[in-house]
């Protein structure tokens, strides 16, 4: 039995298992629960990598779910695009359980942290299923999974507004989840095929079908409700801000991804390229949303003075980047929007890691908390700044190499006026991350060396929690996770070609080529 | 075709400085091997530029590829006549200003130095990356890496006066460089497929005119470190800084990085050619125009000194763009002229403003009054640099203006001869009284003292030491002046080597 | 025309139920009536689907000896894990309302929001406080 | 409602046919309607039928915390657990024909049922638990 080869298999199967030993092995010990769920992920990422790698030698992987031939049994599919998605997923995953053992003990009850990393785990099997699926329906089932445990893991913090959140987020999830639904019967009904590679086969002749258009309808709201498109998104700000820090980490940066990816496996996998630009003009309609939701998330995030708030607002724009890369169909546009997937994955992972540290340390959400906390916690706020560079989008850093993907491939579409809107967006997310760095490093903080100013400065109104300067960073066990998130931040800015390498291959093969 | 040779000497230019700020990071205990890290490191500089200057006369260009993050994205250095003229000339006045730099802050006990060097070593690396890369990608990278740089330097005091500034530094820098200057490098990028300086223009034929002209005003808007009028109050806000920043940075390494740029893009990404078949070469030598004498009568209203000379070298700037829109010979000389010039002539300047703050605490024009006497070598200096400014011989001011009269005629333009002395005489209009106050207005102490000796005759408890009780500024920062002003008169003197690179560059370009 | 609200019948009937769900989960300000909302808003699909598979005169799809006409059984077997996945979200979602009824005392909407509004400008109060302190 | 006699001897009475019944629809589930799903369910009502008439502290000492909790779990290990033994037995994930269980038929039809078996015991544990935890509340 060679065991690489059903590795596909395997990484939705052990994280489920052990989702359920993790929980067990709570009632025994509740340490536990954090060293299963650490080396869960950490095998799961590298048989992701594993795949990823295979994949890029040898192309497309199909593994068939009990040996039944693909139309009739459940495929797991893994070419270019899922692969890089899986390892994407899994290592943000590995990177955030690293983190959340200090940050899940203050933020998390004691006797709930069992269920925590249960949950944990089901969402990172939700998550990894939607990415590795080859069945629509299986991918419904996923999405479900992801959700539910995504709502439980939203209201299992110790603040009472997080209920709220997670339980619009659960109307408006099932409201997507079974729009999600009714698009796959009708797709059903008219080919009687739930394989999306059959499917693509299928479709074509119908695709001026009613039906085939309604599904197409369903299926995009539905999605986009899923990954929070504007004007789509009112579930997410709540969500990501009361969330417990880790839970608004791993969802940020993973989840509206995954969400992101099924979307493009239904626009340009199930559906073709052709299709969404001449039957149906749903690539125009999501042009427009996304600039909207470019504009717009960044505009919102200006308004914030809760630091993950803000972050979810500029999330909102973010995934408004990843749908703007896909809407143009041409190939260098679309490797944006993917390598967006991986980019964005790092710098909102990095930004909302550093909200949990600080959290952590001070308990404070507000953007006036972070006041003066350059002297206090050097490294947390060092992550911090790379991650709001990246996110403006200044040379050397990922958020770069996604912009110039994402304006040339404009460009070459002739769409002239995305140009302005990725550089206006740019222009505010520096606005909003200069604000806060400016105050990290420049507040006005006690210093013994200029008395005559700093009695002007305690009483400075914007400075209502004066803090001490004494270094007091986050324990290392939070740090060093935060730290690589960081690095990689850079390291994929400078490096950019391993993940563009894939990233192209993947464009090249959604929009029909080999 | 040029010779080039490859050689790793520009990245140790550019890397000496950041190598350095590691050691001052680990150093910071221990004020005086901080210091020498820095010195060290200008020095080391100076002599890796100098090292590749023989090179670089014998006609041939240095060409370092360092990585290529994408295709098209590549971080590429090539040393050429205009860049090496550019690195001699921050890289030497570093090594003054470093000096002057020790003294300043020691004298006024400043905080947090060890932030203030490092990323004044920062900002002085990324100068040389601008005047070192090859491509319009590595240009943005360190024209960027300036602007954060030098932030930390404009906020250094921290009081709310210099956090507002700071964020109009920023705001200005930052916010047109991203808007404008990277949709410039994209509309290139996509128009070329490439982004390498090429001696002629890389955009020659390879887009619709209509479509040139507006990558032209983007790039002319998105450099806004050459604070042309409208996009130049974020440099009287710079202002707030130590003297030491305005000194170097914002009379040197960033504006001239901004006007060397953009002579760059005028000469090496459109080419003189194009830009005269546009047209839009004279449009721009307007626009200069407007912002010398708009931003000359706006500095004879400033009492401030380091304000007046901020809008002066606002106005002195845009003399190096308006020569390069001339597009002719004798314009570019002395647009390229003008850099260094200039450079010298108001780093004397500054370091002047910053030794009469340093032992006087006075910032006003206005209260100088007899600052010549008690302060007759600074004052000596300060005079020389204002002669250079005006344009008057011996100083070196007189050479670029020669130059830029003689490009004007070249071009047949006369308005811009008429502008040139318009300003000419506008900058003897607010540096003169300067100098006349400096030296023969009486000093409000002697007048206090006489005031005072009458009052407490017979008490016999006068101190007559009193009207002296001003003195120069420390040793570090006289000697450092005085070497600028040195260096003004010996640029006029024995302008040979720079006007042989100069004429390189025009040879290369025409 | 008649035709279209007759053969199709099943069609109204799923739509039907489906927006009785859809408006209950949108518009009703009791979060338990939401649920119920929600929950005929998944059964509506279920039917929706199962009418899909039916076939004239099938039978169950057992396995006979002799073939007979049956029903696409696809459709039920997707729809068990579709009842399935409903079971867990309604159970995902009571037990939210639980908790939020257990720290709210109530489970109107409104009457939550406006808790939360009263808890959010007490906290604006208090933080402004302390910055004229 | 224990106090009813009727009541506690028709239940008495029923419950264990409930629970056969439970099994029976699960041994059937592999060729005719019902399997693992539909099984716990009814297992999980004759549970629950036992806690409505005797009480949910009665209930919870037939049906214990600890043991639904674990069960919990149990049954999806079964499941995936079979699932994983087909790899070993050079098949793919739940391919139980491979399973060394007599031939190609034979061995399917016992994988189905341990399949079948892991549903059903998650499904009632699960549904007991869910109605433990929403009627065990007190009103606090």
């Amino acid at each position: 039995m060679n065991i690489a080869e059903h590795f596909p298999a395997l990484v939705i199967v052990i994280p489920l298992l052990f989702a359920l030993i993790t929980w067990l092995a709570g009632l025994i010990n509740r340490a536990f629960c954090w060293v299963i769920a650490l080396t869960i992920t950490f095998l799961c990422f590298l048989m992701s990598f594993s795949i990823l790698n295979t994949v890029m030698h040898t192309g497309r992987i199909s593994y068939h779910m009990g040996a039944w031939e693909p139309p009739w049994g459940i495929e797991y599919a893994i070419d270019y695009l899922n692969g890089f998605v899986l390892v994407v997923v899994s290592f943000i995953a590995f990177i955030v359980t690293l983190y959340s053992r200090k940050s899940v003990g203050l933020e998390i009850d004691e006797e709930k942290s069992p269920a925590f990393y249960s949950l944990y785990m089901l969402l990172f099997t939700g998550l990894m299923g939607m990415t590795i699926t080859g069945d629509i329906f299986n991918l419904y089932v996923f999405i479900e999974i992801t959700s539910l445990s995504g709502y439980a893991l939203i209201a299992i913090g110790r603040r009472r507004n997080s209920l709220m959140a997670s339980f619009n987020y659960l109307i408006l999830g099932t409201i997507a989840a079974t729009f999600i639904l009714i698009g796959i019967g009708y797709l059903y009904m008219v080919t009687g095929s739930l394989n999306m590679a059959d499917l693509r086969e299928k479709l074509p002749p119908l695709y001026h079908s009613r039906v085939v258009l309604t599904a197409f309808g369903f299926f995009t709201v539905g999605l986009s409700l899923k990954l929070a498109l504007f004007p789509l998104h009112i579930w997410l700000p709540n969500a990501y801000t009361y969330a417990p820090s880790v839970v608004s980490a791993i969802m940020a940066a993973t989840s509206t991804k995954v969400g992101a990816y099924a979307m493009l496996r239904i626009l340009f996998t199930v559906f073709k390229v052709e299709f969404d630009l001449n039957v149906v003009p749903v690539t125009k309609i999501l042009l427009v949303l996304s600039c909207i939701a470019i504009i717009a998330g960044s505009i919102l995030a200006i308004s914030q003075t809760n630091i993950k708030r803000m972050l979810a607002y500029s999330s909102v724009g973010q995934i408004g980047y990843i749908v703007l890369g896909t809407t143009m169909a041409n190939q260098t546009a679309m490797t944006g929007s993917i390598i967006h997937i991986l980019n964005h994955a790092l710098m909102k992972g990095t930004l909302f890691l550093v909200a949990g540290c600080v959290v952590y340390k001070t308990g404070i959400e507000d953007i006036s908390g972070l006041k003066g906390m350059g002297q206090k916690m050097p490294f947390s706020m060092a992550a911090f700044t790379v991650g709001a560079l990246s996110m403006v989008g200044v040379p050397l850093t990922v958020g770069f190499i996604s912009k110039w993907y994402l304006a040339t491939g404009a460009l070459k579409a002739g769409m002239w006026f995305i140009l302005p809107i990725i550089l206006i967006s740019s222009l505010l997310s520096a606005i909003y991350f200069w604000r806060i760095i400016e105050g990290i490093y420049f507040a006005p903080a006690v210093s013994s060396q200029h008395s005559e100013v700093s009695t002007y400065r305690s009483l400075d109104h914007h400075n209502p929690h004066p803090v001490s300067r004494s270094r007091d960073d986050a324990p290392p066990g939070m740090l060093i996770p935060t730290l690589i998130l960081a690095g990689l931040c850079i390291f994929f800015g400078i490096a950019a070609y391993i993940p563009v390498s894939v990233a192209e291959k993947a464009a090249n093969m959604l929009l029909g080529g080999t | 075709m040029v010779e080039i040779v490859h050689s790793a000497a520009p990245l140790c230019a550019i890397g000496v400085s950041l190598v350095a700020v590691i050691l001052m990071v680990i150093s910071k205990g221990y004020p005086n091997l901080r210091e020498f890290w820095t010195i060290g490191a200008s020095i080391l500089k100076f002599s890796i530029v100098v090292s590749m200057l023989p090179t670089i006369l014998d006609g041939k260009v240095i060409e370092y590829s360092l990585y290529s993050i994408l295709p098209g994205l590549d971080i590429k250095f090539r040393v050429d006549p205009m860049g090496i003229f550019f690195a001699l000339t921050a890289s030497f006045l570093w090594i003054i200003t470093s000096f002057y730099s020790i003294g300043y802050m020691r004298a006024l006990k400043e905080h947090a130095q060890t932030r203030y060097f490092s990323f004044f070593a920062i900002a002085l690396s990324a100068t040389m990356g601008v005047a070192f890369s090859a491509n319009l990608f590595t240009t943005f990278l360190f024209y960027e890496l300036i602007t954060l740089s030098t932030f930390p330097l404009v906020a250094h005091t921290e009081t709310p006066e210099a956090i507002k500034s700071s964020r109009r530094y920023i705001a200005y820098l930052l916010g047109t460089s991203i808007a404008f200057q990277l949709s410039a490098i994209f509309l290139t990028y996509n128009a070329t497929g490439t982004l390498e300086f090429s001696n002629h223009g890389i955009l020659a034929g390879k887009a619709p005119d209509m479509l040139l002209i507006i990558i032209f005003i983007l790039f002319m808007a998105g450099i806004t470190k050459a604070a042309m009028m409208p996009f130049h109050s974020w440099l009287p806000a710079a202002m707030v800084a130590p003297t030491p920043v305005s000194a170097l940075l914002h009379a040197v390494a960033v504006v001239k990085t901004g006007v060397f740029v953009l002579l760059k893009v005028i000469l090496f990404v459109f080419g003189v050619d194009l830009l005269s078949k546009l047209g839009v070469g004279t449009a721009l030598a307007y626009f200069a125009s407007f912002t010398i004498i708009v931003a000359s009568f706006i500095a004879l209203r400033q009492d401030n000194l380091k304000l007046r000379l901020a809008y002066s070298t606002i106005s002195q700037l845009s003399y190096v763009v308006l020569a390069v829109a001339l597009l002719t010979p004798g314009g570019i000389t002395a647009s390229i002229m003008h850099i260094i010039i200039h450079a010298f002539g108001k780093i004397t300047l500054f370091f002047a403003a910053g030794a009469i703050y340093v032992a006087t605490r006075k910032t006003n024009i206005s209260e100088l009054n007899g600052i010549g006497k008690q302060m007759p070598l600074t004052m000596a200096a300060f005079t020389i640099g204002v002669l250079s400014m005006i344009g008057v011989p011996p100083a070196a001011g007189f050479i670029s203006k020669w130059y830029m009269i003689s490009g004007s005629i070249e071009a047949r333009q006369i308005p811009f001869i008429i502008v040139i002395a318009a300003s000419t005489i506008l900058n003897a209009c607010y540096f003169l009284p300067i100098v006349y106050t400096a030296y023969f207005k009486r000093h409000d102490n002697e007048i206090y003292n006489e005031e005072w000796r009458m009052l407490n005759k017979g008490y016999g408890m006068i101190n007559l030491n009193s009207e002296v009780r001003i003195k120069e500024a420390p040793p570090l920062m006289v000697v450092s002046l005085i070497l600028t002003a040195i260096g003004t008169l010996v640029l006029f003197f024995w302008p040979s080597l720079f006007l042989e690179l100069a004429r390189m560059v025009v040879g290369v370009v025409i | 025309m008649i035709e279209i609200i007759i053969g199709k019948y099943n069609y109204w009937i799923y739509i039907t139920l489906m927006m009785i769900g859809f408006y209950a989960m949108i518009a009703k300000g009791n979060l338990i009536k939401k649920i119920i909302g929600m929950n005929i808003f998944q059964t509506a699909v279920i039917l929706f689907y199962i009418s899909t598979g039916k076939v004239w005169g099938g039978t169950a799809p057992i396995l006979w000896d002799k073939a007979v006409i049956y029903d696409n059984p696809i459709p039920h077997v997707l729809m068990l894990t579709a009842i399935v996945v409903s079971v867990g979200t309604t159970a995902v979602a009571i037990a939210i309302v639980i908790r939020i009824y257990k720290e709210y005392g109530t489970m109107e909407e409104d009457a939550i929001l406006e808790i939360e509004r009263k808890q959010a400008e007490e906290l604006r109060k208090g933080n402004t406080g302390q910055r004229e302190i | 409602m224990k106090d009813d006699i009727i009541i506690r001897v028709i239940s008495n009475l029923l419950i264990p046919f409930i629970q056969l019944y439970a099994l029976y629809v699960l041994a059937h589930g592999d060729l005719g309607p019902g399997g693992g799903f539909q099984g716990g369910v009814i297992f999980a009502s004759s549970i629950i039928l036992y806690v409505l008439v005797y009480g949910i502290d009665e209930g919870r000492k037939r049906a214990h915390q600890k043991i639904t909790d674990v069960l919990n779990s149990v049954g999806v290990m079964i499941y995936g657990g079979i699932g994983v033994v087909c790899l070993f037995f050079g098949g793919y994930y739940l391919q139980y024909g491979k399973l060394p269980l007599g031939d190609l038929k034979h061995a399917s039809h016992l994988g189905i049922y341990g399949i079948e078996i892991g549903v059903e015991v998650t499904v009632a544990a699960v549904m007991i638990t869910i109605f433990f935890e929403m009627a065990g509340r007190k009103s606090d």
